[in-house]
């Protein structure tokens, strides 16, 4: 199983039935695929559609229902059109019950950092900066680190995408509470130990009980 | 009661160095006639609010590789590799806004209110330079509204009185924008007489309306 | 003719064709039933519809469709439904090009009162402070004194209804235009001459040409 | 997927001191078996938000006959001697706020706004105690955002899984009410299976609403 599906099928296990959900663009979205078939939940995409579905099929596309990406999906039954005004007054008003999302970085105070790199890539915020600061709960969903550098450190170097601590942190080696006291480190994946993760991991994470072993979807 | 014009003759309505509201996410619920009509009218140095600026060819995406647009106001360039390089070189300005935070100016500038107080932005280069108001001890960024010289919408059927309805993920901005331009311009895919879009269907009231742009070719 | 049905015809031609046109309760609703028949107007009412017209036949009444007072209506064909944030979102966003309003009391400023008498009548201002600050053009329909006392005042004892110049007053006496100078006697009607409509006048009124006999629709 | 309660049932949710925002314009719109619900239950000391009281005998009104409403943030009382009798006598608290402003405070509470900048009442009584924030040269009043423990609203049709569509002039406050309140129920005029109600036609999402009432009785 390669890395993202790992986070992917990870992430899925933290949503809830019946809840209200935004998968932000690549990683992310994959969630998607990874939960019981008919489990009791509402996709948002923030260019205006409650009620996501997958692709559809070839010949099917319909040009006014894409993501937030610009690709072709589908609505299920029950799913509801609504202008950036609504779709927005959803996510800031607290009525997004779950964000997951890319990360650059995450800080020790659980702060993200994922909308640009300064001088090299700006690709501007979208709709992250009101989904970190609105949703109910913000998961970052990320590979561990960059080619080999650690992506959860002690402060972020680059620009914030909110000040506001997120909620989880799922990585391929670990589960990571942001918490009032600092980094908990919560679940371990089995072929990395607290070692490795500690290793690959430049903010300090608190282990106070031992990790349990990472599950799946 | 309009009457419906030709997307050249909207063109020709707007002068070089306009500031135009554009509906859209991605090119869903652009008015594509209308801006492909603005790169044959040669127009230039215009001042573009929309959510994003596309990706190259494709709707506001053309008015980059054209050069048309002196400064934009969006909340994503990802995209669209030309508008970043003509950022960096100088040849394009570009105001990175929230997408939330861009629709709420929008907005607040449509429906006349001072500004909008948000905690979007609040501890990260969005807040440079910008008021702040503390509301029961809490901090929020004063954001100013926007308002547009014209509005070009991007609508599924239009009345002959102007009301108009929209389709799914292209509503996006085109609503909101509505309200707020000195010209209202809206380029829907059908017009039908009045009475087929009953009002509950109603989304956008033909009364903010200013001028109806032809059906598509068919 | 009485005095309300001669000032809600005067009123009458101030409305402009292909406006959008906002008439409170009482006297103001009455100037629709002077237009001609086939103008190309939008009535508003504030609680929610464009294109509000005429009361329904005896037993057509729908319970969902009423003016601003709760009076059944119609909606013409190019009606739409509108909710409050939109409706109000319209009033305040100068998209009404006229609002007509009664009035308690018009100063010399141009300023109105017309929402309450302290101690004696508090019915709320409802939607008026709200059409006062953001209609283009705010017209007062009233009768020109109040069992005798002059309502057009140097300076309104009641409390406004908001800090802007309204556009018109009409009443049965006269058409007056608040302008930068002061109150500009505009007409005066046939019945009455320029010292009766001073004389009725508490404020000052400038009349600097002979005004125009008043005009009826 | 809902199930849907007796009003009953919804008016053992709400507890007396309850604040509760109703929807409705002079009784239209209004959730009048829920209202009659409270009643019955003997519900008192609300803090209620509407746009009026309605009229004696009348939807909210009826609230104002049996002395449920300990407060009332309303826009005009004008047609209930009632409730213009119980703010006199000092038996109910009322503050009359700008029917513009006081839409834009329960929308700034539903979707996270700090407060409303607004021209509205300046001049008058309303600005008393509020702060004054300038904008661009420019003096607006800063209103506060008005949230509710329960928003009560009415409709025309709910589907199963809660969209709401409103008719004509009944939808007035009820699509923003829906944004502002801890706990929503919407009372439907009937209720109908997934999939009757197209997405293009829902004006508030089943997301929001928390609990639907039970169709009227036939």
């Amino acid at each position: 199983m390669n890395p993202k599906e790992r986070i992917a099928r990870r992430v899925a296990l933290e949503v809830q039935p019946g809840s209200l959900v935004n998968l932000g663009i690549g990683l992310p979205s994959m969630v998607a695929n990874y939960l019981p078939e008919h489990v009791d939940v509402f996709f948002q995409a923030e260019n205006g559609v409650i009620g996501l579905g997958a692709r559809p099929p070839e010949g099917m596309e319909d040009p006014n229902l894409t993501d937030a990406g610009g690709g072709f999906v589908t609505a299920v039954p029950g799913a509801a059109s609504i202008d950036s005004a609504m779709s927005f007054g959803i996510i800031r008003g607290g009525h997004l019950d779950m964000t997951v999302l890319g990360g650059l970085q995450v800080d020790q105070r659980g702060y993200l950092a994922n909308w640009m790199v300064p001088g090299k890539m700006v690709p501007g915020m979208g709709g992250a900066m009101d989904l970190v600061a609105g949703a109910k709960r913000v998961v970052v969903a990320m590979v561990h680190t960059a080619k080999g550098t650690p992506k959860i450190v002690p402060e972020c170097a680059l620009p914030l995408t909110a000040e506001r601590r997120v909620s989880l942190i799922v990585t391929e080696m670990a589960v990571i509470e942001p918490t009032e006291k600092g980094l908990v480190l919560r679940e371990v994946a089995s072929d990395s130990s607290v070692d490795d993760v500690l290793a690959a991991t430049s903010a300090e994470l608190i282990v106070d009980e031992p990790p349990a072993e990472m599950t799946l979807a | 009661m309009r009457e419906a014009i030709s997307a050249a003759a909207a063109a020709e309505l707007i002068p070089d160095g306009s500031t135009l509201l554009i509906g859209g996410f991605m090119g869903v619920g652009s008015p594509l006639r209308m801006i492909d009509a603005l790169i044959e009218a040669g127009r230039k140095d215009l001042t573009v609010v929309a959510n994003d600026t596309a990706m190259p060819g494709r709707a506001i995406g053309k008015l980059v590789s054209v050069g048309a647009i002196r400064k934009a106001i969006v909340s994503h360039i990802g995209l669209n590799p030309e508008t970043q390089a003509q950022m960096i070189s100088g040849e394009m300005e570009v105001e990175l806004v929230p997408q939330g935070t861009l629709v709420e100016r929008i907005r607040a500038g449509g429906v006349g209110l001072g500004g909008v107080l948000t905690a979007t932005g609040i501890g990260t280069p969005v807040e440079e330079g910008k008021q702040k108001v503390e509301v029961n001890g809490k901090s929020y960024l004063l954001e100013l509204p926007i308002k547009g010289d014209f509005a070009l919408l991007a609508a599924n059927r239009a009345d002959y009185v102007g009301n108009l309805e929209f389709s799914l993920t292209a509503h996006n901005f085109n609503p909101v924008m509505a309200l707020a331009a000195e010209t209202v311009i809206a380029e829907p895919t059908s017009i039908v007489p009045i009475g087929v879009i009953p009002p509950d269907a109603v989304k956008t009231p033909g009364v903010l309306i200013d001028h109806l742009i032809e059906r598509a070719p068919v």
